[in-house]
């Protein structure tokens, strides 16, 4: 069997472990069963990752998937991602073990939906029919609804309601533009299967009729950018996160919302083949970039939730990527970069907020004090991720936002430019007085770290953080190698 | 340079020791002191070798960073800050083993180390560095290690907003920075630090553009006014042997960023000059007006940090003055000036901050006004800090005023000279000169004298005793320092003087003559200083054998009729300094508190404290935050938490990109 | 260069010096109809307090001893840079008169620190208001010297006394009346005369310079004594040097100029004092301040003159 | 037969303006039942090369699924979740007819201004939908029910679907059978949330839904 087939046995195997889960009686069995079972697929996953990076692009099932650089870049954070929550997933429910809430039936939804989502995510990633790509989208919505609240509370509900809808709405005005972007080739293709196919629409770009490829894009940038949650669109984002329990959190900021920004990539080479100019494409990113940045920095600064404050950060830095990709060639390195980091980084400050909520039994940080005292591990990696995330030496983030900066300056961007250093450095200040308030200081109330903190986790945190200031300090040259590649992609 | 390389490892390496043996006391402490003293001593070396002549080529490390290259040298101007930061830095350590441990209970002091050796890593790697974003990088983490030890003591309030002021001060230049690297590259395709340019490519405004970047951004570390606030917040919080390299040494990289620039940029405009001299005036006036302000020992050092920044800045003016009027004795004094005070001020600077250390070892009390009578306790202390304050008010016989002479002389040079257009900065300058030191003079009476002299004025005070000879040795060794610099002047310049060349490209021969005139005229003060000493060591010995003749009885101070006194009747130092203050009431803005309770039968106890605001902070910083979280706030009804909006929000988006799009087409 | 046959200038100030105080005080009393003492007076004075056994109080320590030390010999190498007529100072080099001015500073640097030494409260007031009204002085004097460098082109107190010749008094008279006028002011404040404070009371509030002494006895209060005199010579040397254009041509005759100069001067320092009370407190920072804006005045007559 | 698509649309459009003004619950489901009906017959209707089997099922599983099933799954959601049946509008009944004819003032306005896009079919498709799509946001924006919303959720993608069958002559059938899988997943999502919603709130009305703020 080639490569090729590895694309199908990947989804298929995803699939299959929503059965296993059915037939685990334990709940703790399961929560283990999470991380094996993506670690198997993590597996599977780095064999495609190495056979596109060695052979180039991979077809499947007749075309349907499509695996290139670009997508096994995305392919490669996903399982990263989601392997670093689910090993965290494991020790993070103890407490509703323990207390009962966390039973077998919740245990068994949650396994199902965790592997659903991630087949959805990953069909998303690697399919090559437009169609089946907003399928994919929608579906992670609908599925990930249920991870906001695996069992009911008010406020969680909210926040449920509130993604569903707006999300939904988001991703039906998607569809409108993905026909439309279909529409705008029915003249070229017979079958109306090879209108949705990216690839073909791709190589017949330049044939494309302008006018309805940009209308599309309107209505994808829009309904796709409901799901990255680019300001205006953005605000079922922070509602969701903040309710969310802290794995899903961690896989929303973490790669939820980078999937839906590769579905507009996708477009946006589509739409520039087809007018021939990348002007009105990156006009528009870098406008929703911005937007996002501005909106997310005069948030930041009021919260009193600190994962609150984490999601705001992720629509900055989902921000700051889509106005990467709006910069030319050396944006989107930066903005890939980026990508990288971000997700890495985001993932582990939920991670370090969640368990410190765990210990002080709240988000509020106005009741959070000491944190650094009260558990070494958790306060020092929430510092340290918070650091890393507004862009401090020796983390990569500052690498990726100095080359953004950089790739601003060498397209003479000035005003994006100014708005975007104004933004960050607002996010700074406001984060970094959260954190330091939370962090530091005297904790009131005598607490102490309840449950034990896994090698593994230990391990996790020590060695993410040393790959995130490693890349900040030194680039390997098979990843600069493997980003370039995917930006190729870009032009 | 390997050796260097060795040294700066070292201090990585035995820092990271420090960290992980944290849990054994004494074992971290030695590992991270003794690996700071090795490795600054074997740093030093060749920092004195480039200093004596010896030339090093640079090396370019194999070292693969995104568009930044790990390429280091070791030019006279590195090599003279190098050998500032090892020195400085190696003593504040020893300093520090014994400082520091006062926390061995509540504190992990492994990590202090860790931190206050990648510091000093830092502050190496950034001047020795020649590729911007390698720059940036040990820039940053430098900012970021001295953060940390800024925030040593987190569970304090005060120490807790310290530390976000300061690294929120510091970021910003640091944005400043950024933008000036990536501009310098846009402009001109390089990213070489040092050096100068090709700036034929480099237009008139991208210049002076170029130069406006780099002026805030190395600004606000050096602690230019206004963009000085965060140093009388950092020093004080700090841990003292941190203190002392902060303001010492670590202040000075933004000198040296400064003087890089004006050599990358070539030729200056004579409104950089004038710029330079006027920032230098309100730093060294305001500085010092704001530091006789004060009541807090530690603030009142860092306000005088920034006088000196002032000072140097002067210096600086002047020899760009010299650059644009072709002066070549300007370019030379004016520079010499500069570097030498920047040595200086290293030199006393931290010996103060020190000494202020161990006077809050031995007592806990940083307010000037609870301490005094010090000197019986702690004479030692007592004696180096007298040192250090002369030498910090520009008084002779000492090193602070062999810099401020030099700088003076250029002045009167530019004033008694033909030129016109020098006269007016050059009086400014001269101007600026005396009233610091007047005013320097006038501050540090006060602390010597309310600090060590007089009777005790709180229990704490009274408690004190001498500190041990590992927190005296250094402040010694810094006050010798002062002496020698001072009394080896006119040999010491000919050592500064290439590098004065190099930065002002003035060519070898001329410079020759100049500095021997002024080695001539320097070995003349210094024969005075020698008699001076000479004298006084004569007359005091003629005094005690007089004294020794007859016998001699002590009373208590003469109370001018008052029987009982006690040390409340002491002059306080806000007594001491009202005058002054109340002369400056423009700037100095004093709030006084006042609780009175009222008198009945029995006066009731009532209390009265004054303490002085920075008015940059109560006037223009606070109010501009303000006004930002105002306009921000604005935003936060779009979150109001009704859906039927967000979704409305998503409508409007949609069709106002439609209608966008029909007004496109 | 050091001119070490010039030794005899300073020989002469310190015989001289003590003299002055003494003309000062009889012209005082014969202008308040007493006789006076003789104007030896002064040596013998110095003599008895020499003899004087000191009494040191438990506060102070070794500081308060060395600083009257200090400060007599900061003013004795001050001296140094003294040309006396056209006999050329000691040493003389560009910038002298910088370090002069600071000496003079690290001598007041230490006769404050001895003064707080005590931890009388007095001492401290006097000391305080030394500090703040010398800042005064220190920058008045400054802008004095950046006037005569103006005119002169010369960077040291002695050529700067050779130079001005009555050519340059012919023409710019003005410009060095006003110099001469706020150095007058600087004498009267740095030896402490009326109408800025009163060298004869103690026990006033509103004293600054003697009260700072008060707790001194013995050698050390003799020292003081003597350099306070010395630091009248040295002022008026300063001054006459400006105001006095010798023709540096006839060499002994300077001398006696000089002389003759000195003893006016403090015949001048007498009337004053015996025609003016003394300054209100607040108001000497003003009168300091009108000195202030007459040296600058002069300044920039001098900078429109060029 | 071109006029018979016409007299479709112009249906649609009318069924919009009833949705719009009337204030019961199941009355609106119905009405959007009635509108998957006749959105079913367009395949039909525009079928060129005649009534081919693909066409047939194709509208029949339209038929099912938008005229029967999500209507039942709707009232469903309806009779276990919500007591009060009334619509509770934002805006009233009058006034948010009235902004309907605005509306479609707007989508006419709009599709006027796109001439670039060559409708095969009827210079009413787009105008039509773009009307629906923008009634069902209506919809959403200006009801507290959150049942109204989900109906005005499946008017919005009713808008799409016209727009779809009529712009790309038939949509490929798996990614048809996708789509319309994804609505029925999502209505019963939603169906489901309701129900819990009613349960935490005793109340469907997501105007209560507001404590999460800033």
């Amino acid at each position: 069997m080639g490569y090729e087939d590895l694309l199908v046995v990947m989804l298929f195997v995803t699939f299959s472990f929503v059965l296993v889960c059915q037939i685990i009686r334990n709940e703790k069995h399961i929560l283990s069963f999470l991380w094996i079972g993506v670690m198997i697929v993590c597996i599977l996953a780095a064999l495609v990752v190495f056979a596109v990076l060695k052979e180039g692009p991979l077809f499947s099932c007749g075309q349907r998937l499509y695996v290139d650089a670009f997508s096994v870049y995305h392919l490669a954070i996903l399982m990263i991602v989601f392997l670093m929550s689910s090993i965290y997933a494991n020790n993070y429910f103890q407490e509703e073990i323990d207390s009962g809430i966390f039973n077998i039936k919740v245990a068994r939804r949650f396994g199902t939906l965790w592997f659903v989502s991630l087949a959805a995510m990953m069909l998303v990633l690697i399919s090559n029919d437009l169609g089946i790509m907003w399928v994919g989208m929608e579906t992670t919505t609908l599925v990930t609804a249920f991870l906001i609240c695996p069992y009911r509370k008010k406020k969680a509900l909210e926040a449920m309601w509130k993604y569903l809808i707006v999300c939904s709405v988001g991703i039906a005005l998607a569809f409108m533009g993905t026909i439309i972007i279909a529409a705008s080739a029915h003249k070229l293709f017979s079958s109306s299967t090879d209108m949705f196919l990216w690839t073909h629409l791709h190589r017949f770009g330049y044939l494309l009729n302008p006018g309805l490829v940009k209308l599309g894009f309107l209505f994808i940038i829009v309904g796709y950018g409901t799901k990255v949650g680019l300001a205006p669109m953005h605000t079922w984002l922070p509602d969701a996160h903040s309710q969310a329990p802290t794995p899903v959190s961690a896989v929303f900021s973490g790669f939820m919302l980078n999937t839906a920004l590769y579905c507009i990539l996708r477009y946006v080479l589509l739409v520039d083949t087809a007018l021939g100019s990348t002007t009105f494409t990156h006009g528009l990113l870098i406008f929703f970039g911005l937007a996002s940045i501005l909106i997310a920095a005069s948030f930041i600064p009021y919260q009193h939730d600190l994962k609150r404050v984490l999601a705001y950060s992720s629509v900055e830095h989902l921000g700051i990527i889509t106005l990467g990709f709006g910069l030319g060639a050396l944006g989107a390195v930066a903005a890939l970069f980026h990508m990288f980091n971000h997700s890495v980084c985001k993932t582990l400050t939920f991670f370090c907020a969640g368990r410190i909520g765990r210990i002080y039994k709240t988000f509020d940080m106005n009741t959070i004090r000491g944190a650094i005292h009260v558990s070494p591990l958790w306060g020092a990696g929430l510092l340290a991720c918070a650091l890393a995330l507004i862009g401090v030496v020796p983390f990569a983030l500052f690498m990726s936002e100095l080359l953004v900066v950089r790739a601003a300056i060498s397209s003479g961007a000035w005003i994006p430019l100014g708005l975007f250093l104004a933004g960050i450095t607002i996010v700074f200040a406001g984060v970094l007085h959260h954190v330091t308030e939370l962090v530091w200081g005297n904790p009131q109330v005598q607490l102490e770290n309840l449950y034990r903190t896994s090698f593994i986790e230990k391990g996790m945190i020590i060695v993410s953080l040393g790959v995130l200031i490693i890349l900040g300090l030194w680039m390997p040259m098979s990843f600069k190698v493997v980003l370039e590649h995917a930006a190729q992609f870009m032009n | 340079m390997s050796l260097l390389f060795f040294g700066l490892g070292l201090l990585i390496v035995s820092g990271i020791v420090s960290l992980f043996t944290s849990r054994y006391h004494r074992l971290s402490i030695i590992a991270g002191c003794s690996g700071t003293v090795v490795g600054c001593l074997m740093g030093l070396i060749p920092a004195i070798n480039v200093l004596g002549g010896k030339e090093y080529m640079p090396v370019h490390f194999n070292w693969n960073m995104i568009y930044g290259s790990f390429s280091v040298g070791l030019d006279g101007l590195s090599a003279f800050f190098l050998l500032i930061i090892l020195s400085v830095s190696l003593l504040a350590a020893i300093f520090g083993s014994r400082y520091l441990y006062q926390y061995v209970h509540e504190k992990k002091l492994g990590v202090s180390w860790f931190f206050f050796n990648i510091l000093v890593f830092s502050m190496a790697l950034v001047v020795i560095a020649q590729d911007s974003i390698l720059f940036l990088i040990a820039w940053e983490i430098m900012s970021l290690s001295s953060f940390f030890l800024v925030t040593f003591d987190n569970k304090k309030e005060e120490v807790k907003k310290a530390g976000y002021i300061y690294f929120l001060a510091t970021h910003l230049s640091t944005v400043f920075l950024l933008i000036f690297f990536l501009l310098l590259d846009h402009f001109t395709g390089s990213l070489q630090f040092t050096g100068t340019l090709p700036h034929l490519n480099l237009s008139l405004s991208n210049t002076n553009l170029l130069f406006l970047f780099g002026f805030i951004g190395f600004g606000i570390k050096a602690g230019f006014v206004p963009f000085h606030i965060w140093l009388p917040e950092a020093h004080p919080a700090a841990p003292s042997n941190v203190s002392a390299v902060m303001s010492g040494v670590m202040i000075k990289t933004g000198i040296y960023g400064l003087i890089r620039v004006l050599m990358l940029l070539g030729t200056p405009m004579i409104w950089w000059a004038w710029l330079i001299i006027i920032v230098g005036f309100l730093s060294g006036v305001l500085g010092v007006l704001f530091a006789i302000a004060q009541h807090d020992l530690k603030r009142l050092l860092a306000y005088h940090s920034v006088e000196n920044i002032g000072i140097i800045l002067l210096g600086m003016g002047l020899g760009l003055l010299g650059i644009c009027y072709q002066s070549s004795s300007l370019m030379l004094l004016g520079f010499l000036g500069c570097l030498l005070h920047i040595l200086n001020h290293a030199v006393f600077k931290s010996l103060l901050f020190l000494g202020a250390g161990s006077v809050l070892h031995a007592t806990g009390v940083k307010e000037i006004n609870r301490l005094g009578g010090l000197i019986k306790q702690m004479p030692i202390t007592a004696a180096v800090f007298l040192i250090g304050a002369v030498a910090i008010s520009g008084l002779p016989p000492l090193n602070g005023f062999i810099s401020e002479f030099l700088i003076y002389l250029g002045a009167f040079k530019g004033t008694a000279g033909q030129n016109a257009e020098i006269i007016l900065p050059a009086l400014i300058i001269i101007i600026g000169l005396t009233t610091i030191g007047g005013l320097a003079a006038l501050c540090f009476t006060k602390v010597v004298g309310c600090v060590f002299l007089g009777q005790s004025r709180s229990s704490e005070a009274r408690a004190a005793s001498e500190t041990g000879y590992l927190m005296l040795l250094p402040m010694i060794i810094l006050a010798g320092g002062c002496f020698v610099i001072s009394l080896c002047s006119h040999q010491i310049i000919k050592w500064v003087v290439p590098i004065v060349t190099q930065i002002t490209g003035l060519e070898t021969k001329l410079a020759l003559d100049i500095t021997h005139n002024t080695a001539d005229i320097l070995s003349l003060v210094v024969w005075i200083f020698a008699c001076f000493i000479g004298i006084v060591l004569v007359i005091s010995f003629l005094r005690k054998s007089l004294i020794e003749k007859q016998e001699v009885d002590d009373l208590p101070t003469w109370g001018c009729g008052y029987k009982v006194s006690s040390p409340r009747f002491q002059y306080t130092a806000s007594s001491f300094a009202q005058p002054l203050i109340k002369f400056f009431g423009v700037i100095l803005r004093k709030q006084k508190h006042l609780e009175y309770q009222g008198v009945d039968l029995f006066p009731k106890k009532t209390s009265f404290k004054t303490h002085t605001k920075d008015v940059f902070m109560s006037a223009i910083y606070y109010p501009l935050f303000k006004s930002i979280k105002k306009v921000l706030s604005g935003f936060l009804w779009l979150q109001y938490g009704r859906i039927h909006l967000y979704v409305l929000y998503v409508a409007l988006t949609i069709i106002g990109l439609l209608i966008w799009y029909i007004g496109l087409s | 260069m050091i001119h070490w046959y010039s030794i005899f200038s300073l020989v002469s100030a310190m015989i001289c010096a003590p003299f002055l105080k003494g003309v000062i005080a009889r012209t005082k009393a014969i202008l308040s109809g007493r006789m006076g003492a003789s104007v030896f007076q002064p040596y013998f004075d110095l003599w008895r307090i020499f003899q004087k056994k000191s009494v040191y109080s438990k506060t102070t320590s070794w500081i308060f001893k060395t600083g009257p030390v200090i400060y007599f010999v900061t003013i004795l190498i001050a001296l140094f840079f003294l040309p006396l007529g056209n006999l050329p100072a000691i040493l003389q080099f560009q910038g002298d008169f910088i370090v002069l001015i600071y000496l003079l500073g690290l001598g007041r640097f230490f006769m404050v620190i001895a003064a707080l030494d005590t931890g009388s409260s007095f001492e401290g007031m006097g000391a305080s208001r030394e500090v703040f009204f010398a800042f005064f002085a220190e920058i008045i004097l400054f802008l004095c010297f950046i006037t005569l460098s103006l005119l002169t082109k010369v960077l040291s107190l002695a050529e700067i006394h050779f130079i001005l010749s009555d050519g340059l008094w012919l023409n710019t008279g003005v410009v060095l009346f006003l110099v001469v006028v706020a150095l007058f002011v600087v004498f009267l404040i740095e030896n402490s005369r009326i109408p800025f404070d009163d060298p004869n009371t103690h026990l006033e509030l509103t004293m600054i310079h003697e009260v700072m002494i008060l707790d001194h006895s013995g050698p050390e209060l003799g020292l003081i004594l003597y350099a306070s005199q010395l630091k009248v010579w040295i002022f008026g040397l300063i001054l006459l040097g400006i105001a006095v254009p010798f023709d540096p041509q006839v060499g002994v005759f300077n001398v006696v100029v000089v002389m003759a100069g000195m003893i006016l001067l403090s015949l001048i320092v007498g009337v004053i004092e015996s025609v003016t009370a003394r300054l209100k407190l607040f108001k000497i920072s003003q009168f300091l301040i009108g000195a202030m804006t007459i040296s600058m005045l002069a300044l920039i007559l001098a900078l429109g003159g060029r | 037969m071109v006029h018979l698509l016409e007299v479709i649309f112009v249906l649609v459009m009318l069924n919009n303006q009833m949705l719009l003004s009337s204030s019961r619950l199941v009355y609106c489901i119905k009405l959007v039942a009635f509108q998957g009906v006749i959105l079913s017959l367009i395949p039909i209707i525009l079928a060129h090369q005649g009534i081919t089997l693909h066409v047939l099922c194709f509208a029949t599983i339209v038929f099912v699924l938008k005229g029967i099933i999500f209507p039942k799954l709707l009232l469903r959601a309806l009779r276990v979740a919500d007591v009060k049946r009334e619509v509770e509008p934002i805006i009233g009944f009058t006034s948010s007819a009235l902004l309907g004819i605005l509306i479609l003032g707007l989508s006419f306005w709009i599709s006027s201004k796109y001439t670039n896009i060559e409708t095969a079919i009827n210079f009413l498709t787009l105008p039509t939908a773009l009307y629906t799509i923008l009634v069902g946001l209506f919809l959403i924006i200006c009801r507290k029910k959150a049942l109204m919303q989900v109906v005005g959720y499946l008017v919005l993608e009713n808008g799409i679907y016209i727009f779809g069958v009529a712009l790309l002559k038939e949509i490929p059938l798996l990614i048809e059978i996708g789509v319309l899988l994804d609505i029925f997943v999502a209505i019963f999502v939603m169906g489901i949330a309701t129900y819990h919603i009613s349960q935490e709130f005793e109340t469907t009305d997501v105007d209560q839904l507001n404590t999460l703020r800033g």
